[in-house]
């Protein structure tokens, strides 16, 4: 339990940045789908800048591969369909409910339903859940999703199913039934199971090893890997052994799906723009800004979704150290960044909205304010000197700013070391390479005094957004989440109150208020909620963006309006 | 080493005039202005003969073959006259002067490993200069080749003929460069310098070799050297060049015996008198 | 002969008849010879400009009012991406050559402190790569033996390194630091075996000529030699060398800070301008065009003057 | 002949063990803990002792230098048990942040990076030499001068601004191409042809300016050769005298050059193949830069360096063959 959001807090930091910086991945929120109801048939094609992290639903974790693994992978639940709270409601998948808790929610079980089969015809049993669950847990592999490792009641030093067997704390009593023992409450376990780790293999196929899934994925969704050259290609086509009876969410419209990897942001943007081809039965992440003034005719505006991510930019401020332990510094730099020229910088109003708050508008709670306000959200560098000047620091002040080498952040960097200067502060940046970066943040001995950086909610909820972030806790040496390393007592003593409060309704309001007390102390700078804004062929239909996987397309819902 | 061998052979062909060239002038142009490298050339080369252009470098000599074979290079230009069998020569298209060359003027230069191709078999370099102007076969071309590399004393020339050129010593290499020139048969052979980057032995055999290939032929010849003492050995007739300008001309007897100009007395006074040329000379003349 | 380690590279192309060591030409003539030409006037004038450029770039910041991180956000359209407002990139009487998309800085402030970090660092290093190359060259040229051994055997060694991989992952790999700094280090590491190659065979040569001959028999030490009667005779080679490295290294800083491995934000470089216009290729063609077209100018024009520098030199040592 | 080739090759077999010995040492000092990497989001202190003992990242340099080597020759196998994972001969690594072996990913990405270079080359052949030949024929004129002009812009004009430039005229503005989209030449020939034709021009370019240069000077040293007045004085046609005698000692340079270049490309041309999305071996080495993935960087690397060292036996091999002067030895 102890290192739980940990793990969480750096695999979501990790996903929004992919989001931003590929522009491949996805965004939320028009009203209906683009051109009205889908037709079964033909090939979606999807236009790709990175590649999926991983094939093997126990080492990706992003909204973008997550959104993929619906295709090909079924989980005991998953998340709904359709925008906004529809998406992100948990359903039914392979389980026939959301799964029935004992008294204290220690104990779920759960019922799969019948007519299941992975790709070879094999039917899907409790067994292969469970296995698929503990080879997720094997340490070379574990990067993924950490709920698993989180919640599940097993020994400490278990290391997944080849080095250390069957786990005994999930019991099959029956090829339909498997239950699951928790090491402590845990109401969302719902939720849970509907991460990818949570995706069955075939326990009694001698081929599955650690990294085979990886290359080989053996579907139990409505798709199969068919063919996949890293980097460049992946295609996938029907699974005849699934049944569309069984599956109340995916309606899996296309007969294959293509996607292209490696494309330069820009050249995807053009290409959806022009739509030629076998492009019109075509989907790609969000536009980069530049192409933003290129959308804006009717034509293009038509086939353009978007919609919140569900993410929060941020700038976390490092309470530990000189200067900015002191609230009145923090206060002084939440006052003085120029929030407007981070949007700017950030490719302008359509594809961000400014923050005022931790949490997202998307999420459960979510209550506005701003406790620092400036006109036009520009700063107000006269009221940040005079704090600095209250605080002892009249003649300015100085810190250093951790940035990922990518022009994204490089932009909002540069917005804010802009503004900051003009209220007499003084920012240094400390360029990481893209790769290093979220270890070199999550390394408490490495990190320096700010940073920008990002945060998604797991699922639709509070506990999954504040506590990774600003619970005393949960600050590691490594790994770590709480980037601003805020210890705060009161802060601390209100999450484990609001996690002990078994009324929802009751529990998101507090989360709401808690975000107000915790900006209160200043221990981050909010600076924006980025929107995806996505152009998609003109044949293709059904597509919303999915709030639940960074306002992604949902991929399990789209097709095309015409197969030909 | 005979002297008065070409001579006597030449006689019967001798009268017939085979190259006359009258006022040549040969300019090139500089930055700062044209420069006359030919001024006023004139003389006549009978078949059958040697005519011997003396000169040190860059008084023209060559300057004055490369014009007979339409050759200056890129910018020079020559006016005056250039007849050959009566024919003009000057001002003739490329494509007209290409049939002259080989065909009518050869040539054989100074350094014959850098005038070979090194690229390319001896055996080919002269079956391509025969089958340009001859046609026919390359067998033929090549009994040819064989046949013109024994004439120049090629030992084992149908092995030979294969081999590239760094596979031969300097004078064997001019002797390839003969026989290249004389597969032609050509009325007028050019030799430029060509016995100067040999070794002495060396060359008195190359003199001797061209001396008896044009009794054999009774081709004409222009022998253009820096050395008045090989002049003597093979010209009938003497040309002395100086800066572009013709200092001296006449029968090779009239030259050495009696100079008329200062800088040819020059000459002949810097000649190395081990073995006094002009008695021999004397002891040849008609 | 292949003197492109990399796709980056300028060729320095050292082959062909560099001024041997006879007779130095005379400065005076070389340079009336230069003036004659249109192309060298025209390099000429394009350095100096880049040079004033880099030098008086704060002066044009005070002149134009923009300091190169200063946003403006009038310049920029919000609602569309942040496009530059206006024709040719926002170019208009304030920002003369435009501004950058997203936060509207002045495109022709940071061209000018661009050219700052471009030349210092291609200068820099081509000062390096000179010396070590000449010294290292001489050496192994003029005593050759062991010494030649070793430094031929590092020479060829470092040809022979996937070079542009490698600063890459070097620099990738190195902490941030001073950036600059370590690009020179990076592009000496690999850029003196082409100048010390030349330098070697040409001291090859000069060891055995008549004045080298005459120094060593009235019994000179061999590093007076070295000094007193090769390097002078190296003296056009090297200014050829050293002019050729130049645009070679501009090129070169440019195409790893277009790679996001040179030159870091907020400093302006032009290789990194590029890289970020290359998001905006199509919408804003001008933020591609006038960091290129300055870069291709610069590696042009000394291009250009390496090329005639030679052909005169040479031909001086013809004549 | 055996013997000299022989002696190249151990001497090839120094150089490569030496840029594989320094290439490594770099790494394992620069470069951040790999295992920290591999570690990824989730990553416990625990976890990463396990993965370095995994790797042998616990073991002393020399001893994992030697792992290193002895893979490419035998394959080896990272951890041990059920876990184990087995990278077969001739193994340059294991990317554990694609659980690949970096072989596999190197033979994946070759076709495309051999498409590119076998196309570029071609290219740059006909464009490179044609022009050195027109401009050295034609020296002096306004030929010469424009296709030196020309050159002299090839060379400096950095090629991602070519790619760039060429891409928003051709395809944004005047849309005579389509974008470049990853197609084989058996899927669809027309487009694959049209895909391929950008990344080839811009890669094309500079080195058909570099060749140009180099084959005018060498076309105008050989037109001075005394051996070139010996054809025309035989009276041979000027385009014989230009193709039989001119061309093959101009040219026969340009070869050692060629066989350099040609085998830097099949060891990825990054920036091409990264500026047009191509995915091949210099987009791999850019991406597993960008990802660290150090395996990767680690196998590209010598395969580059190998694939240059070994172009440069072959083309001494070859020059000799088409060199007589080497080839035979004099009599």
């Amino acid at each position: 339990m102890k290192r739980r959001t940990a793990f969480l807090g750096l695999a979501i930091a990790t996903s929004i940045a992919l989001v931003g910086c590929t522009a491949a991945d996805t965004g939320s929120g028009s009203t209906e789908g683009v051109g009205g109801e889908p037709v079964t048939g033909g090939t979606l094609q999807v236009l790709q800048n990175t590649d999926f992290s991983h094939l093997d639903p126990a080492q990706g974790f992003d909204g973008g591969v997550n959104n993929f693994y619906r295709l090909i992978y079924r989980t005991l639940t998953t998340q709904g369909v359709g925008e906004g709270a529809e998406g992100t409601e948990i359903v039914p998948d392979l389980a026939t409910d959301t799964g029935t808790p004992n008294e204290d929610a220690t104990v779920w079980t759960f019922t799969l339903k019948d007519d299941i089969f992975f790709e070879d015809g094999t039917p899907i049993t409790s067994a292969d859940v469970k296995f698929g669950v503990e080879r997720s847990l094997d340490p070379s592999i574990s990067i993924g999703s950490p709920y698993a490792k989180i919640v599940l009641y097993m020994p400490e030093d278990y290391q997944g199913f080849y080095i250390s067997g069957p786990l005994d704390t999930i019991e099959t009593p029956d090829e339909k039934t498997i239950v699951f023992h928790l090491n402590q409450p845990y109401a969302d376990f719902a939720a849970v199971v509907g991460q990818a780790p949570f995706t069955p293999f075939p326990a009694d196929d001698e081929s599955v090893t650690t990294t085979s899934i990886d290359q080989q994925p053996i579907a139990s969704g409505p798709y199969r890997v068919t063919e996949y050259q890293r980097g460049s290609t992946l295609v996938l086509e029907r699974n005849e052994h699934w049944d569309a009876s069984t599956d109340d969410v995916r309606k899996a419209y296309p007969d294959s799906f293509e996607w292209t990897f490696g494309l330069d942001g820009a050249t995807i943007d053009e290409r959806m723009i022009a739509g030629q081809g076998d492009d019109q039965n075509a989907i790609a992440g969000s536009v980069q800004a530049a192409s933003i003034a290129r959308i804006q005719t009717p034509e293009i505006q038509e086939r353009t979704i978007q919609g919140l991510q569900g993410c929060t930019t941020y700038m976390p401020l490092n309470t530990t150290k000189p200067g900015m332990d002191d609230p009145l510094v923090r206060q002084a730099i939440n006052l003085a960044v120029n929030k407007q020229a981070v949007k700017d910088g950030t490719g302008g109003s359509q594809l961000a909205d400014i923050a005022t708050t931790m949490m997202p508008p998307t999420v459960a709670g979510f209550t506005e304010f701003d406790l620092y306000p400036s006109e036009d959200f520009e700063g107000d560098p006269e009221a940040a000197k005079e704090l600095l000047a209250e605080a002892g620091y009249p003649d300015g002040f100085e810190f250093t700013l951790d940035i990922r080498n990518n022009p994204k952040m490089q932009a909002q960097a540069e917005a804010i070391q802009q503004s900051l200067a003009q209220a007499g502060i003084t920012v240094n940046f400390n360029l990481i390479d893209s790769a290093t970066f979220y270890e070199v943040i999550g390394t408490t001995s490495q990190q320096h005094d700010a940073a920008i950086t990002g945060w998604c909610p797991d699922w639709a909820s509070g506990a999954t957004f504040l506590p990774p972030l600003f619970e005393g806790t949960q600050i590691f040496e490594k790994g770590n989440s709480n980037v601003a390393q805020l210890n705060d007592p009161a802060v601390n003593e209100r999450i484990a109150e609001i996690r002990a409060m078994t009324d929802v309704e009751e529990a998101n309001a507090a989360w709401g208020a808690l975000d107000e007390q915790i900006m209160e102390l200043a221990p981050a700078v909010p600076l924006l909620f980025e929107k995806a804004v996505m152009v998609v062929g003109s044949n293709v239909a059904g597509a919303y963006a999915h709030a639940g996987f960074s306002g992604g397309i949902d991929y399990v819902s789209v097709g095309l309006a015409s197969a030909e | 080493m005979s002297l008065t061998a070409p001579r006597t052979i030449s006689i019967p062909v001798a009268g017939s005039t085979l190259l006359e060239v009258d006022h040549l002038t040969v300019t090139f142009p500089t930055s700062s202005g044209p420069v006359e490298v030919v001024k006023d050339a004139s003389f006549r080369v009978e078949s059958g003969d040697t005519l011997g252009i003396v000169g040190e470098s860059g008084s023209g000599k060559s300057m004055t073959s490369l014009a007979i074979m339409g050759l200056l290079p890129r910018g020079g230009t020559a006016t005056g006259s250039i007849r050959l069998n009566g024919h003009e020569l000057l001002g003739r298209s490329d494509r007209e002067m290409r049939r002259v060359r080989g065909d009518k003027v050869a040539m054989v230069f100074q350094d014959p490993l850098s005038s070979l191709n090194p690229y390319y078999t001896v055996g080919l370099q002269i079956e391509e200069a025969y089958r340009a102007h001859n046609g026919g076969s390359r067998r033929d071309a090549r009994r040819v080749t064989i046949e013109a590399l024994e004439r120049v004393r090629i030992a084992d020339a149908s092995r030979r003929v294969d081999h590239y050129p760094h596979q031969f010593s300097g004078g064997m290499r001019q002797r390839i460069m003969i026989a290249m020139a004389l597969c032609l048969e050509p009325d007028l052979l050019i030799a430029d310098e060509p016995t100067t980057a040999l070794d002495v032995t060396v060359q008195a055999q190359i003199l001797e070799l061209l001396a008896d290939l044009q009794r054999e032929t009774g081709t004409g010849m222009i022998f253009i050297t820096h050395d008045l003492a090989v002049v003597s050995q093979v010209a009938q007739d003497v040309l002395v060049m100086k800066d572009g300008e013709q200092v001296e001309a006449g029968t090779a007897e009239q030259v050495f015996s009696n100079p008329r100009a200062a800088y040819t007395r020059a000459l002949l006074a810097a000649l190395p008198r081990i073995d006094d040329p002009f008695d021999e000379l004397k002891g040849t003349s008609r | 002969m292949s003197t492109v380690p990399s796709e980056l590279a300028v060729e320095t192309e050292p082959k062909g008849v560099l001024p041997t060591g006879s007779a130095p030409t005379p400065a005076r003539r070389v340079i009336s010879t230069l003036r004659k030409s249109p192309a060298v006037v025209f390099s000429v004038c394009v350095i100096v400009f880049i040079v004033l450029l880099a030098v008086f770039a704060p002066v044009l910041a005070a002149i134009t009012g923009w300091d190169p991180y200063e946003f403006d956000p009038t310049a920029i359209d919000s609602d569309l991406g942040g496009v530059p407002i206006g024709p040719f990139g926002g170019i208009s009487s304030s920002h003369w050559l435009g501004v950058e998309p997203g936060n509207g800085r002045d495109i022709l402030v940071r061209i000018a402190y661009g050219a700052r970090v471009s030349l210092m660092i291609a200068v820099s290093a081509t000062l390096i790569t000179t010396t070590f190359g000449v010294v290292l060259g001489m050496v192994a040229g003029f005593f050759g033996g062991l010494a030649d051994q070793i430094i031929s055997r590092v020479m060829d060694f470092l040809m022979a390194f996937p070079s542009l991989i490698f600063m890459i992952a070097l620099l990738s790999a190195l902490p941030a630091g001073n950036r600059p700094a370590l690009l020179v280090l990076v592009l000496s590491i690999f850029g003196w075996p082409y100048t010390a190659r030349v330098i070697r065979g040409q001291a090859m040569s000069l060891r055995n000529s008549e004045f080298v001959e005459a120094a060593r028999a009235s019994g000179a030490r061999p590093v007076k030699i070295v000094f007193r009667e090769v390097l002078p005779n190296l003296r056009g080679t090297i200014i050829v060398l050293a002019t050729l490295a130049v645009p070679s290294y501009i090129g070169t800083e440019a195409g790893l800070s277009f790679l996001g491995v040179g030159v870091m934000p907020p400093t302006p470089s032009w290789g990194q301008m590029i890289s970020t216009a290359v998001g905006w290729y199509a919408v804003d063609p001008m933020f591609f065009l006038i960091p290129g077209t300055f870069l291709f100018l610069t590696v042009f024009a000394f291009t250009v003057l390496g090329d005639n520098l030679r052909r005169v030199l040479d031909a001086g040592d013809a004549a | 002949m055996a013997i000299t080739i022989l002696r190249r090759l151990l001497a090839a077999v120094g150089v490569l063990l030496l840029i594989s010995l320094f290439t490594f040492m770099i790494f394992f000092w620069l470069s951040p803990d790999p295992a920290v990497q591999i570690c990824g989001k989730t990553c416990t202190p625990e976890r990463i002792d396990q993965i370095r003992s995994q790797l042998g990242l616990d073991l002393p340099f020399w001893q994992q230098y030697w792992q290193f080597l002895s893979g490419i020759f035998t394959g080896r196998t990272y951890g041990e048990g059920a876990a184990a994972i087995t990278c077969a001969a001739p193994c340059l690594g294991f990317s554990f942040q694609t659980n690949e072996s970096v072989t596999d990913m190197i033979v994946a990405r070759m076709p495309v990076s051999v498409t590119l270079a076998v196309g570029a080359a071609a290219l740059w052949l006909l464009a490179g030499i044609g022009g050195g030949l027109l401009s050295a024929v034609k020296q002096g004129t306004g030929w010469d001068r424009a296709v030196m002009t020309t050159a002299l812009a090839g060379i400096s004009l950095p090629n991602y601004f070519v790619a760039l430039l060429l891409q928003y005229l051709l395809v944004v503005q005047l849309r005579w191409l389509p974008f470049p989209q990853s197609v084989t030449f058996t899927e669809d020939p027309l487009l694959w042809f049209q895909s391929y034709l950008m990344p080839w021009l811009v890669l094309a370019f500079g080195y058909a300016a570099m060749y140009s240069r180099i084959v005018r000077t060498n076309v105008i040293d050989t037109l001075g050769q005394n051996f070139m007045r010996t054809a025309k004085a035989k009276g041979l046609d000027a385009p014989v005298v230009l193709r039989r005698h001119a061309l093959r000692p101009s040219l026969t340079p340009v070869v050692t050059l060629f066989g350099m270049d040609f085998a830097g490309l099949l060891g990825g041309a990054l920036i091409t193949e990264t500026v047009f999305g191509l995915n091949g071996v210099g987009k791999l080495t850019a991406d597993s830069i960008a990802k660290n993935d150090q395996p990767v960087i680690m196998g590209v690397t010598l395969l580059a360096a190998a694939l240059v060292v070994v172009a440069n036996i072959l083309v001494d091999v070859t020059y000799t063959y088409l060199d007589p002067r080497v080839r035979v030895k004099s009599a």
